[in-house]
This record gives C-alpha cells, sequence and structure tokens, in this order.
C-alpha cells in the first residue's frame, strides 16, 4: 500500500445509531453537525449499524472518497469493536493504528436515559476529545522477529524429557541439559509410582532411551546452564559441561529442574537412630528387596505445615500411603500406622487408593501439631508414643521402623536460575509463575516457561500434564517462526534520557535495559518484550520514555480539548 | 469370629472418623459415653478388651440410624452385633431389663423336648391345620401377662392379623410348638441359642409345608428374612403383614369409625411411627401409610423426623433400658403429640411396649405431657373393620 | 442561573475500570453525566501531569481508576499507581485542592455498580465544594 | 477441505476456562481452531464465579480477556449454541458434524443490545444465575457474554409455542430476529479432538439429611458464588433467602456427595478451598461476619493454599470444625438452620444454629455416556473421561486423537485445568506433527 501523507490530518468521523441505542438518547444528526465544524474534519456521517456490512464499507468509502488519514468510529466498545474498525481502515489502505475510538453507547446513552441533552453534550465532548488525540496519531508497525527454531529444556527428569520429547516431535531441535550424568532425576531413587503402582524405573528408562535416539534432541548430561542472554526467539545460551558444543541459541526456554525431599536431620532420631528412615529411604529399601520391618510406623508432615514451612507439599501423603499399601500388599502380618494431619487424597483415584490401604488393614491416626508424636526407647527404637487425637488418648506403638515423610523442598539449582534467566522465586524458594490462576507454566518474562516440581510439588501424572504444557506454550512461536511485538510500546528519546535507569528497575518484564550510545547511558527499550503497559513513562524524570498510541502528547490533547 | 474378622465384614476399616454416625446417634444425643465412633475407633485400634467390657456396648439400638447416613457404609448394627457376641463369650450380656425373664423363658424354649400350651387363645379366628401360609405368631403369649399392668396386649395384635388374613380369605396354619425366633438373642450375642432355634423353626416350618410366612412382628420378620438364611435354609418366603394387606387394599372391608383400646370413636388423627427392624433394616415404609391413608375417616399426620429419620422407641433387646432410653421415648411422644394426633400407631409390639411404660412411668407426670393413644396398626385395621357387623 | 454542574475526568485503565463502564452501560446503570473517561492501559501510566494539567484546564475533579492490585494485567501496575497519587496526593493538598477533588479508586470488571457509585457520589461531594478554585487556568 | 487441512485444525469441545485455554494455545501455535460451545455464550464455571482462590481476583476480570482473545483470534472460529453431533474417522482426520443450533437470531445482524431481552414480556429462571434471577425468554446470558448476542430459548417462547408475541420483533431494530430460522449441519476436518465439556452439579436433594430445597436457607457453594458477585442478581449484596437479611453467622458444610459411597467416593478436590474462600468473601462483603467451616481433611494442597487457610483463621475469622454433620434440622420461629455435628476432636454431640448454611455440593463431570459413545471414547465408572495409562499419558483418552482437560478429565481447580488445557494442546499438535512424517494415513 502507499504511504499516506499524514503531515495535514484529514479526519472522518463515523457515529453509530445503533439502531436506537444510540439515536433514541443522543442526537446522533446534531453530533454529525458538530464534528463537522471540528478542526481538520473533513467528512462525518452516522450510520444505522457502523459495524454492519454497510458501516464497514461507509468507512472504507470515506477514506477513500475524501482521502482520509485519520478515522474516528463513535460507538460502542474498543473493548469488543477496535479489531473490526481497524481492519476496515487496513482494507481501505490506512495503518490501523491512525484509527481512534470514543465510545458514546455505553458511555452516553445507556447510563444517561434519563437526560439526552446531557447525553449529548457528553458524546460531543468526547467525540472533540477523540478527535484531539486522532489528530496526533502516528502509523505504527507490529514488527515481527524471527525465532530460532530450537528449544532449551533445563533437567533431564521425567517431566524434562516429556517436555523435550513433545518439542522434538514436534519437529524442533532440542536442547535437554541435566547435571547428573544419567537421566531420570528424583524417579531414580523411587520403588514404584501411585496410582498404577508402575515400577519408577520402567516408566524413566524407556523415556530416557527414547530421548537419547531422538534425531531431534541433543542431551548434554553432566552439564548446567551458565548463562543465558537475549530474549524470547533469540536467547544464547552458554553451558558449562563436557558436551563439545557450549553454546547454543534458541527460540524458547521450558524450566524442569525438579525438587528434592528434605532431610529431617535432628528429627524423631533421624541420622543418629537406626530404622528411623524417610519415605525415600524406605523406596531404597523397598526396590531392593529388603526386609521393611513387622511394625512400621510412619509419620507425615514431617517438617511440612509447620511454623517454620507452611506449605504443603501436596505429593507426600500419597507417598505414604502408597508405601503403606506396598507394605501390607507383600507381607499382609506386618502392621503400618499412618500418623497424620488431614489427609490429601483429592480426586478420584487418591481417594480410591487410600480407601483400597484402609482395607488392606492399614491404620490412620491423626495427631495434632501441639501434641506431635514421640519416640519410645532406650537409644533404640521400641515404640512411638502418639496423642490419638479423634480418640482423645495417648497412645503407645510397637515400632520396629520409623519412616518419616518429609516435604519436597526447592532445589538449590533455583537461585541460579532465578538469577540466570531474571524470573522470580516466592517466598519458599520455588520459581514464582507469571500469574497462580490463569498462567501457571509461564514466567512473566516472555518465551520461558516452567513445569514440575520447581514450581510447586507435583507427583509425576500432574508434571507430566505440566511438561505438555510448557511444551505447548514453548511450540507457539517455534511453530509460528517469529514473535509480534506490541505495537502499542514504549520508546525512548535517546536526547532526553538521563540514564538514570528508573525505568529499568520499575519495567516488571525487564523490557528495559541501559546501553551505551558512543559513551552515554540511555535506556533502551526491547521491543519484543515490552508489554505496553506504560508505567516507564509515567516514573520517567526527564519525559524521555513514553509509549505509542498512549503518548503524554495524545493524553494531554484530550484532557485539554475537554476544557476547550 | 474376631475382632478383625468383624472389622472385615462391616467394612469399619474404611471409617472416616467423620462423627456423623454419632451425631445422629439417639443414645449418643443423651448418652455422652455412648458413641458409636469410638466404638469403632477402639476396634481399629484393636483395643478389644475394652470394647467388650464397656457396658455401652449393650446402649445401642442396632436402630440403623448411624449406618444409613454412613459415607463409609460401615455396618454398624451388625458391628455391634458380633462385637456383643465377642462380649458374651466373655461374660458380658448388658444390664437385662425385666430381671433377665423374657432372656430365660427366649432360651427355655429352645428345649428340644419342651411341649408349650401357646394357642389358647384363637377364639374368633380361622386357622386350618395345612396350609400355604403360616402366622408366625412369636412372643405374644409369653409377653401377654408381662405387659398387661401397661396395657398392652401383643396375642390381640396376634388375634388380630389373623382375623385380617380371614378377611382376605385366608386361613393360615399356626406352629403349636412354634419356639422363639431366637432375634434379642442373636441381637445380644447368644449366637449358640439363636442358632439352635433357628434349626428348630426351620425344621417345624418345613414339615409344615408353608410357602409363605406371615409376621406381624418386625423382628421376627427381620430375623427370618435376614438372619436365618446364613445358618438355615428356609424354602418359603417371609412377609410383613403390612406389606400383605397393602397389596389387597381393595378387598379389605374398612369402614369409618373405630373404637376400643383407648381409642375414642371420634378418632380422626393419628400419627406413624416406623419400627426400626421394619423401616430402616428393612426399608418398609410406604405399605403401613397405605393401609393408614386407606381408613375412611382417619387423617395421617407425620412426625417431624418420620420414614429414614424416625427416631427408635428407645430400647432395644431388653438391654440397658436406662434413663436415657426414658428420654428418648419422651422426646419421641412429644414430637408425636406436637403432630396433634390422637394416637400413635406402629407396627411392632415393642415400641408399643416402650411408650406405653414411659407414660404409666411414675413421674412421668412431672415430665411434658406424652399421654396419647397407642397401638399397633392390626387393630386399627381390625376396629375399622369389626365396625361392620 | 442553573446548578453548577461539575466537570470530572476519569483516568480508566483499559481492563477493569474502562470495562467496569462498559458493563454499566450493558447493564444500563444510570450515574450522572458529569464524568469524561479518558482510557489509558494501565492506572500505572497514568502520569501526574495529566492530573495536574486537567485541574489546570479547569476540571473540578478528578479520578484515577484501575483493577485491584490482583487483577493487574501487567502484575503490579496498581502499586505504581498507588507510589505516585501518594505522592501526587501531597502536592494537590498543598496546592490548597479539596480532598474529594482528587480521588484514587480500584474498581473490578464485575464492579460496575461500584463505578456508577463512585461517580454518584463525587458529583454530590463537588456540587457541595463548588468550582474548582484553579478553574479558569493558570494565566501565564 | 482435503486431509493436509483436516491435519491443520482442531476441535474443541466445551468453551469454559480449559476449552479457551487449549483453544487459545492450539490458535497460537498456528492451528485452526473450532470452538463448540452448547450455551450461548463461552465462559464456562468460571464466569459464574465472583472471585477465586487463593489470589481472591476477580474472575471475571481475569477471564474476560481471554474469552476476548478467543473471540477476536483468526485462528479460532467459535461455535457458540452449538453440539457436536456426529464424528467419524480418526486422529489426523476425524470428520465431525456439528448442529448450530436454531437461536431465531441472525447472530451475524444482533449487535447486542439487549433491548429485546428488556422488552420481552416472558420471565424464565436465569440458568446463569441457577434460578436466583430471571432472564427474558430472548436473553444474553450475562453481562460480559461473548459472543454479545441475543437468544430465543425455544421451549419458553410463546411465538413459537403459541404463534403469538414477536414482541422482540418489533423492539429489535438490526432486524436480526428471524423465527424462520432452522438448525443448521455444518461438516468440519479435523486432525484431532480436545474434550473439554467442564463439570456438573451433583443433585443433592437426595441427600435428605441436610435438607437442600426443604430448609430457605441452606444454599450450594455455587449459589453463593451469585450472591456475593457484584453482577449478580442482589448485586453483590449478601442476602439469605428466607428474609434476605444479610446473615453474620454463616456455616459451610463440606463433602456433601463427595467421599461418600452412598454418593460420589471421590473427593471433588475444591470444595475445602472454594468454602475457604467463600467465608473470606462473606466477611470482605460484610465485616465481623461469622464463618464456621465443618470439615474432615483440609485439603489445601495447591501452591499457598496453606497460607490462605491460616489468613482465613488469623483474619477472617473462620473456624474450622473438624466432624462431617449427621442432620440439619430448621428453627421455625427464625429459619435458621440448625446443625447437629459431632466435634471430633472434643467427641461431644453439639448443635450449631447458623443463619445460612452453604453445602460443598459434590461436583461430577459434565459428559453424558450417549456423548462418550459419539466420540467413541469410554468413561470411567464415576463418569470422568477414561485414561488408559494415566503415568505416561495423563491427557490421552482410550481413542487416539482425541485427548481431555480440566474437571471432564478429573477433578481439577481452576489452574490445574489451565494447565491441563494447555498439556491436550501440546498432545494434540505432537500428535499430528508426529502423523505427517508418517504420511498420516
Amino acid at each position: 500500500m502507499e504511504e499516506k501523507d499524514l503531515s495535514n490530518p484529514r479526519m472522518g468521523v463515523f457515529i453509530c445509531r445503533c439502531g436506537i441505542n444510540i439515536g433514541a438518547y443522543v442526537n446522533v444528526p446534531d453530533l454529525v453537525e458538530y464534528a463537522k465544524q471540528l478542526a481538520n474534519v473533513v467528512h462525518a456521517e452516522h450510520n444505522l449499524f457502523t459495524c454492519s456490512e454497510e458501516g464497514i464499507s461507509a468507512i472504507k468509502r470515506g477514506i477513500k472518497e475524501h482521502n482520509l488519514n485519520r478515522v474516528l468510529v463513535a460507538s460502542c466498545t474498543p473493548r469488543t469493536h477496535e479489531p473490526l474498525f481497524r481492519a476496515a481502515c487496513e482494507e481501505a489502505g490506512l495503518n490501523k493504528y491512525l484509527f481512534e475510538f470514543v465510545n458514546i453507547r455505553d458511555q452516553c446513552s445507556w447510563v444517561h436515559m434519563h437526560e439526552p441533552e446531557k447525553a449529548t453534550a457528553k458524546a460531543k465532548d468526547l467525540i472533540r476529545m477523540g478527535l484531539a488525540k486522532a489528530r496526533l496519531l502516528q502509523p505504527l508497525a507490529e514488527i515481527e522477529m524471527k525465532v530460532a527454531p530450537a528449544a532449551l529444556v533445563i533437567g533431564g527428569g521425567v517431566v524434562g524429557m516429556e517436555a523435550a520429547l513433545n518439542l522434538a516431535n514436534q519437529g524442533f531441535d532440542v536442547h535437554l541439559v541435566e547435571k547428573e550424568s544419567e537421566l531420570g532425576g528424583l524417579l531414580r531413587s523411587i520403588n514404584k509410582l501411585f496410582p498404577a503402582n508402575k515400577e519408577a524405573v520402567k516408566l524413566f528408562k524407556p523415556l530416557g532411551e527414547e530421548v537419547m535416539n531422538h534425531p531431534k534432541i541433543k542431551t548434554h548430561l553432566s552439564s548446567e546452564v551458565k548463562q543465558v542472554t537475549g530474549f524470547i526467539g533469540n536467547f544464547n545460551v552458554t553451558l558449562d559441561g563436557k558436551s563439545e558444543d557450549n553454546q547454543v541459541t534458541v527460540g524458547t526456554i521450558v524450566v524442569a529442574v525438579g525438587a528434592e525431599p528434605l532431610k529431617p536431620i535432628g528429627q524423631y532420631g533421624y541420622g543418629k537412630m537406626a530404622n528411623v528412615i524417610t519415605q525415600l529411604e524406605l523406596e531404597e529399601r523397598m526396590k531392593k528387596g529388603e526386609p521393611v520391618g513387622q511394625n512400621l510406623v510412619m509419620i507425615n508432615c514431617v517438617g511440612a505445615r509447620v511454623p517454620e514451612r507452611t506449605y504443603c507439599s501436596r505429593i507426600c501423603c500419597m507417598t505414604a500411603i502408597k508405601n503403606a499399601f506396598l507394605t501390607k500388599e507383600s507381607n499382609p502380618k506386618a502392621k503400618v500406622w499412618i500418623l497424620h494431619r488431614d489427609l490429601m487424597t483429592y480426586g478420584v483415584d487418591f481417594e480410591d487408593y487410600y480407601r483400597k490401604t484402609m482395607e488392606l488393614g492399614v491404620r490412620f491416626i491423626r495427631y495434632s501439631l501441639e501434641r506431635p508424636p514421640e519416640v519410645v526407647g532406650e537409644g533404640k527404637l521400641e515404640r512411638i508414643k502418639v496423642y490419638h487425637e479423634l480418640w482423645r488418648r495417648e497412645i503407645e506403638l510397637p515400632c520396629d521402623t520409623l519412616v518419616l515423610t518429609t516435604p519436597l523442598v526447592p532445589a538449590e539449582g533455583n537461585q541460579n536460575i532465578s538469577r540466570m534467566l531474571k524470573v522470580s522465586l516466592d517466598e519458599f524458594g520455588f520459581l514464582l509463575e507469571a500469574h497462580l490462576k490463569l498462567r501457571p507454566v509461564e514466567f512473566a518474562m516472555d518465551g520461558i516457561y516452567i513445569c514440575g516440581s520447581a514450581r510447586w510439588p507435583t507427583d509425576v501424572t500432574e508434571g507430566i500434564s505440566q511438561a505438555y504444557a510448557a511444551a505447548s506454550k514453548a511450540a507457539g512461536p517455534l511453530r509460528m517462526g517469529f514473535v509480534k511485538a506490541e505495537a502499542i510500546n514504549a520508546f525512548v528519546d535517546e536526547d532526553e534520557c538521563s540514564g538514570c535507569g528508573i525505568c529499568e528497575v520499575l519495567c516488571s518484564f525487564q523490557a528495559i535495559e541501559l546501553q551505551d550510545r558512543d559513551g552515554k547511558r540511555v535506556s533502551h527499550v526491547n521491543e519484543a518484550v515490552c508489554k505496553g503497559c506504560g508505567t516507564c513513562g509515567a516514573a520517567c524524570p526527564s519525559g524521555a520514555i513514553s509509549m505509542h498510541h498512549f503518548t503524554d502528547e495524545q493524553i494531554l490533547a484530550q484532557v485539554q480539548a475537554l476544557f476547550s | 469370629m474376631n475382632l478383625e474378622d468383624i472389622i472385615k465384614q462391616t467394612k469399619t476399616y474404611y471409617c472416616l472418623e467423620c462423627g456423623k454416625c454419632t451425631s445422629i446417634c439417639p443414645v449418643s444425643r443423651h448418652n455422652s459415653n455412648f458413641s458409636p465412633r469410638l466404638m469403632l475407633e477402639r476396634a481399629l485400634m484393636d483395643s478389644e478388651g475394652e470394647l467388650v467390657h464397656d457396658r455401652e456396648l449393650f446402649s445401642c439400638l442396632t436402630c440403623y440410624a448411624c449406618s444409613d447416613l454412613c459415607p463409609s457404609e460401615v455396618d454398624y448394627p451388625v458391628f455391634t452385633q458380633k462385637v456383643r457376641s465377642l462380649a458374651s463369650g466373655q461374660g458380658e450380656h448388658g444390664d437385662c431389663a425385666h430381671s433377665g425373664v423374657l432372656f430365660s423363658l427366649m432360651r427355655l424354649t429352645a428345649h428340644s423336648g419342651i411341649k408349650q400350651k401357646r394357642l389358647d387363645w384363637l377364639d374368633g379366628c380361622r386357622t386350618t391345620q395345612r396350609s400355604e401360609v403360616l402366622y408366625f405368631v412369636g412372643c405374644a403369649p409369653y409377653f401377654e401377662p408381662v405387659f398387661e399392668d401397661i396395657e398392652v396386649s401383643p396375642v390381640n395384635i396376634a388375634r388380630n392379623s389373623i382375623k385380617i388374613l380371614n378377611a382376605l380369605g385366608i386361613e393360615p396354619m399356626l406352629l403349636p410348638n412354634e419356639r422363639c425366633c431366637g432375634h434379642d438373642l442373636l441381637w445380644t450375642g447368644d449366637v449358640e441359642t439363636f442358632k439352635k432355634l433357628a434349626h428348630i423353626n426351620a425344621e417345624m416350618i418345613k414339615e409344615s409345608g408353608a410357602r409363605k410366612i406371615v409376621f406381624s412382628c418386625p423382628e421376627g420378620y427381620r430375623t427370618f428374612k435376614i438372619d436365618y438364611p446364613q445358618y438355615v435354609k428356609l424354602d418359603c418366603e417371609p412377609v410383613h403383614i403390612t406389606e400383605l394387606l397393602a397389596q389387597n387394599l381393595s378387598r379389605l372391608p374398612l369402614q369409618p369409625r373405630v373404637k376400643q383400646e383407648g381409642i375414642s370413636p371420634e378418632v380422626r388423627k393419628v400419627t406413624y411411627q416406623d419400627p426400626c427392624r421394619l423401616g430402616r433394616h428393612l426399608g418398609i415404609y410406604e405399605p403401613p401409610r397405605e393401609i393408614i391413608k386407606a381408613i375412611p375417616g382417619i387423617e395421617l399426620v407425620e412426625m417431624e423426623h418420620s420414614g429414614g429419620e424416625s427416631i427408635c422407641c428407645g430400647t432395644s433387646v431388653w438391654t440397658n433400658c436406662s434413663s436415657y432410653s426414658k428420654e428418648i421415648r419422651i422426646e419421641r411422644l412429644s414430637e408425636a403429640k406436637a403432630t396433634g394426633a390422637e394416637v400413635l400407631v406402629t407396627t411392632c409390639p415393642k415400641c408399643q411396649i416402650h411408650f406405653k411404660c414411659a407414660m404409666v412411668d411414675k413421674g412421668a407426670e412431672k415430665g411434658p405431657d406424652i399421654k396419647m393413644g397407642v397401638t399397633d396398626l392390626v387393630n386399627l385395621v381390625a376396629n375399622a373393620m369389626e365396625t361392620r357387623e | 442561573m442553573p446548578e453548577f454542574e461539575p466537570k470530572i475526568i476519569a483516568f480508566c485503565c483499559n481492563w477493569c475500570t474502562y470495562a467496569a463502564a462498559d458493563i454499566a452501560g450493558t447493564s444500563r446503570i444510570h450515574y450522572p453525566a458529569n464524568v469524561r473517561i479518558v482510557r489509558v492501559m494501565c492506572s500505572g501510566m497514568v502520569d501526574p501531569i495529566y492530573v495536574l494539567k486537567a485541574f489546570e484546564k479547569g476540571a473540578d475533579g478528578v479520578l484515577v481508576a484501575g483493577c485491584h492490585e490482583v487483577d493487574c494485567h501487567y502484575l503490579n501496575g496498581p502499586l505504581k499507581c498507588d507510589a505516585m497519587f501518594a505522592k501526587l496526593k501531597r502536592v494537590t493538598n498543598t496546592l490548597g485542592l479539596e480532598n474529594e477533588r482528587l480521588r484514587r479508586e480500584m474498581i473490578s470488571t464485575s464492579e460496575s455498580p461500584i463505578f456508577a457509585q463512585v461517580i454518584e457520589q463525587m458529583v454530590q461531594q463537588l456540587k457541595k465544594l463548588g468550582p474548582s478554585p484553579l478553574r479558569g487556568g493558570v494565566k501565564a | 477441505m482435503n486431509k493436509e487441512d483436516g491435519r491443520k485444525s482442531v476441535l474443541v469441545i466445551g468453551g469454559g476456562i480449559a476449552g479457551i485455554q487449549a483453544s487459545l494455545d492450539l490458535a497460537n501455535m498456528g492451528f485452526k481452531v473450532y470452538l463448540v460451545e452448547k450455551s450461548p455464550s463461552i465462559g464456562g464455571r468460571m464466569a459464574q464465579l465472583d472471585k477465586t482462590f487463593p489470589t481472591n481476583d476477580c474472575a471475571m476480570c481475569i477471564l474476560a480477556p481471554k474469552m476476548i482473545e478467543a473471540n477476536s483470534h483468526p485462528n479460532i472460529e467459535l461455535l457458540t449454541y452449538s453440539e457436536v453431533e456426529e464424528i467419524s474417522g480418526g486422529i489426523g482426520k476425524f470428520r465431525v458434524r456439528v448442529k448450530k443450533k436454531a437461536s431465531f437470531v441472525d447472530r451475524s445482524k444482533c449487535t447486542g443490545c439487549g433491548l429485546c431481552q428488556e422488552k420481552c414480556p416472558w420471565k424464565v429462571d436465569s440458568e446463569f444465575e441457577l434460578g436466583l434471577g430471571k432472564r427474558g425468554v430472548i436473553y444474553i446470558p450475562f453481562a460480559q457474554a461473548i459472543p454479545r448476542v441475543a437468544t430465543i430459548d425455544k421451549e419458553h417462547c410463546v411465538y413459537l409455542l403459541k404463534g403469538k408475541c414477536r414482541a422482540c420483533e418489533k423492539v429489535c431494530s438490526a432486524k436480526a430476529i428471524d423465527f424462520e430460522q432452522k438448525d443448521e449441519h455444518i461438516e468440519l476436518r479435523v486432525g484431532a479432538i480436545i474434550v473439554a465439556s467442564g463439570l456438573g452439579l451433583y443433585d443433592i436433594t437426595s441427600l435428605t439429611e441436610y435438607g437442600y430445597r426443604k430448609i430457605k436457607n441452606v444454599i450450594t457453594a455455587i449459589e453463593f458464588e451469585r450472591l456475593t458477585a457484584a453482577s449478580g442478581p442482589t448485586m453483590g449484596e449478601l442476602r439469605r433467602p428466607s428474609d434476605g437479611r444479610t446473615p453474620e453467622n454463616i456455616a459451610f458444610v463440606q463433602c456433601v456427595g463427595s467421599r461418600d459411597f452412598r454418593n460420589k467416593a471421590y473427593c471433588s478436590s475444591v470444595c475445602c478451598m472454594h468454602a475457604t474462600k467463600e467465608a473470606m468473601l462473606a466477611f470482605e462483603h460484610h465485616p465481623g461476619t461469622k464463618s464456621t467451616i465443618f470439615y474432615m481433611d483440609m485439603r489445601a494442597v495447591g501452591k499457598r493454599f496453606q497460607e490462605y487457610v491460616a489468613r482465613a483463621k488469623k483474619e477472617y475469622d473462620v473456624t474450622y470444625v473438624r466432624g462431617r454433620p449427621g442432620r440439619i434440622e430448621v428453627d421455625p420461629e427464625n429459619d435458621n438452620p440448625i446443625i447437629w455435628y459431632e466435634e471430633t476432636i472434643s467427641g461431644r454431640v453439639m448443635s450449631f444454629e447458623a443463619e445460612l448454611v452453604v453445602l460443598a455440593q459434590a461436583m461430577i463431570p459434565q459428559i453424558t455416556k450417549e456423548f462418550a459413545d459419539i466420540l467413541g471414547i469410554e468413561l470411567n465408572e464415576d463418569g470422568f473421561v477414561k485414561v488408559p495409562d494415566k503415568l505416561a499419558q495423563p491427557l490421552d483418552t482410550t481413542k487416539p486423537g482425541i485427548f481431555a482437560c480440566g474437571y471432564v478429565h478429573s477433578p481439577r481447580d481452576i489452574p490445574d485445568s489451565v494447565t491441563q488445557a494447555s498439556g491436550a494442546a501440546g498432545r494434540a499438535a505432537e500428535e499430528i506433527a508426529s502423523l505427517g512424517s508418517r504420511g498420516g494415513e
């Protein structure tokens, strides 16, 4: 399309009667006449429904016949109708950002039905204000940036492997980085997995092989990510480790570094007394087929839901119940008691598994934080004393093996990840998602995604679902081959910029960084990352940074116009 | 059967310790020492000793109010029944009301040698030696003298039952040497005697060639329908008289006007007490109501708690008839009074006995006014027919 | 002479309060016609100068409204707005502007009735106060 | 359409948050998405919620932008008020027949002005308001509905039933009313299908002990949401049904139909938290409101949930009582429900008088056996979509190429549903891609 001359504004105004919704309460013909008198308005008309076929063609016609270079529609809300009218402008060869919208239905006719004059007067003000802004509108382009068709997956547990395979099967090169010398993560020390009681090895071994043999996946074992620069579409990653090529460029990144079970040193004689072990150690014994005792007592929430670690780590109840189930199954004569504070067997499968475990004869005893269990025995494990909260009495249980159920805690690696990727940690040290409710596998930072227990403790099933979720997010830009940057984003007047860096600190998306311009430090906006909230502009002391389509001039013009 | 087996059989291991049972238990509401949930806790923490030696073990009414609502479907009444058998093995029988007279009578009938004279009240009833239908009389002849001073006549219930059957053209046979059904023994843990009785009765019934056994007592009915088959083979069908009548309502010559048994001819409003055995044990709620509604001039008004939610008459199997039991009865009768009904109708002789007992009780005057007519449904029906002549 | 009609200018964030105003429309919730909305992407982008200019030009009241913190489309814009607003408020107080003339609100999409209430209330208060002392603008 | 096109498109069934999220992710991966929703608007259950735990952010505020995005996304075609009738073929080349139900409104002409629903002389219970509010027989389901178009409910339309009225037609200046409109049937070719039909509510009237529908001031949790929502029938004023008073003493009863062999053996997973949230909301609406939650296990297992519950106790005066009530009765004097329960920690049987009781009604998967048969997938005994290998392929159904997410898959809260939705999208993309390499036949 040929460039329009924007030097002198030629503005067209299209006012919608919205059937009677506007027409009946606002004097639309009056508005048209009024608009015609305003500076730079070369055309004004009203339509029964500007959003209808006729309305849209009226806009296109207007742009052609009157060679309009600014268009204003006064009708309903931009929140739903702006895309439609912008498209109309574009089809008529006018950059869609030269379009302005005022809302005289939701803000005038519908809320001031009983005061038609006032509604009309207000509509005039709004149109005048809109035109004042429209006069200053500039064409904008949504720049597209190429995306490197490869992804980085950090963490070689099942979750990381599933993410890598999903991306690789979609045809993208994947770099899978695992700090250990073999794949599998935490599952390597797990015996069986609930709810199906499937051997963990049967899950992670085949996965590992599939990953190793996948033509699209380059696995970097005993390696760690040293440095990451760049942004979505173009991350430059430096690895340190055995692998020869330690420089890779990827479009998106998936973080799956997992978490580790707490070692309850000093609690209930753990580390001092024989046969006081964690669930993980119990699993190792079971895996080796070692005897696990005749009288097992399990204590849940050891180091979890306590003042120093307030959270519930979600998967431990089921871990305990699973191990109790397997113990009873292999040795029905054994006695197993699970001491708990609320059983978290949510959903269908877990509740069912819990009931089956009851059926096998595992007994559940509710204890309270105020009166925790005690180990009884002369230097060795003999009995467990516990206050049975629902029986309201202290009881003693014979015990030859005490199993402590401990929560997952954030991996040390998280600190490093957080620094390197400029993503935040929550108060517990888990990685912080963009939005707890609707963006659980994304970071605030574009192009980086999170899955598995690094974000929050999850079991295998949930972890794998998250892996697919993160993978599908990561696949988006890779499949498209480009990312569209917000056209409405911040820009810097480098002459004005004093390089104070307030904006850099303020930006929640790491979209701004100070750069050197021939010796001078100026802030630079990364259009690929900027979300266009405009907060930087409000804070800039020297007025050097502002946001396209919502510039100070444009907004002040609206303000000024109201009172002119 | 040991405690572990009982836990398995009654699905006690599913207990979520939620307390729903205790919150709904009519006994627990009055007697804070009794809690079905805590009984189960003991079982699950296998402290059998404590369980069997707790006198409250015999406080349970086995009324099924708890198990009907139990989210884990734990069968608490059966749990109680089985644990009581453990207990009785260790000499625990609960506090027997009526100084255990009734129990010794029941056990005596288990003697194979005895020759009872239990049918001297049949005047006006047509019965036969051989018939498809057998009417099971139950404890009536023994209860008659024991409870006549509180104006309950179980024999009259039996008599009226037979008259009604006659009206339907049925001439039932009776067992001249019928034995106690064993219900109370089973539920107090004397399984051995229960089995003896079951075998003797089953044998006699077999010889009689009956196809159908009619009961006016819900306990006998439950015992034959649910408990006997676990020990003996019965090749005939037990039915409760209310089921039979409900199916043949049109054939009943029912007249408006009711008299006798403390019921003035003007009686209009009655309320109905679902006996636990007939209601929650066997799910028979509607037939009795259909019958009452079919009696011209009688209006049925429901109590606050009725049908599946109805409350037990306060005692079962003659054990632990305590002040709490009395409180339950008074509460229930107050509910009945609140309906404005003049007569409380039931289908179980024991309900009648326990309610009447509460009324004549010394000190009852001091409490709320709970005096009202109490009668059995068969009496009500029989009267509605009799006025014909 | 006709009753004094205050002019209020409202800077509303696109995601919550502007939406609330829309829903007020679709739900036909009536409120006084004294307010003019200027749409901004985030309450956090409201530059103090917008507000001061409004008063300078003759606004009788200014409303700065956006998402509640938790609803923010940009993570934490409202916090930034609050920080700005606190400073601004002190300045306008010093200027001798009555407290009611400058108002900060958090109004979510589903709170259109509240949007209407706020406008209603502001209009009442401003009518009591009369025209802004800064009306007529600053003569240079 | 040829097979290639089929492979580039995906069908998503259900326009709730899960379906919307799956559609957006697929669309952002370049797939053509057909989003089929049987009701007139997308939004699903989440649209009915006031706020969401544990952030207490407004459900509509975070949902509406996604609804609008789904509506304006060039790769997404919304098929609202439509139903999937028939499916043939398999992965990579599904043939899908969709019925666009006659709404008797030309949805392209309707401007959503809402005049018709205002002028419609006939009012019926609003499904969206769970019968707590009314709507016109011609209606837009709720203020933020997407698409914002009117629909005529033919079950109740007096013109369609009796041939008289046409009031809506008279007021519609867009000339959008079309009483001649017929159901329309279209055929789609898609490579994969995602089932996200969401959650239904279990009928708890059978749990007579709790008196729902018998005792006026006993309501369900979802009804409570509408009573606190600013856009709800009471404009966000929490009022109890019997007398419209604001209750100052509210009881929440958990596991009503859930964790119950007689009803639903499973745990509905979200009730502990929504009760906590609703208790907080009651307090926020009316500071000083006392809430008591009757529970068995406080299943606060999600991120920040424990802290949320702690806050409820500390700052919102919420008391948690461990005990499952056995019966709710009513005080005829003041219509106050009276809860009988055992406080299992003290072992005492007690009664608790509340001004309003909110029942945590069990939730069920929103899918029928018949519809599962149409799709050719199996359901498990609880009616959720059956997943053959939960460990290896947690989002796959028994039929290749069909994936499930959200509550129809398993009891899930919003974050988990959204995660599954994105995951299902990822699986669909993966499977279709690997077909490509195999030629897809």
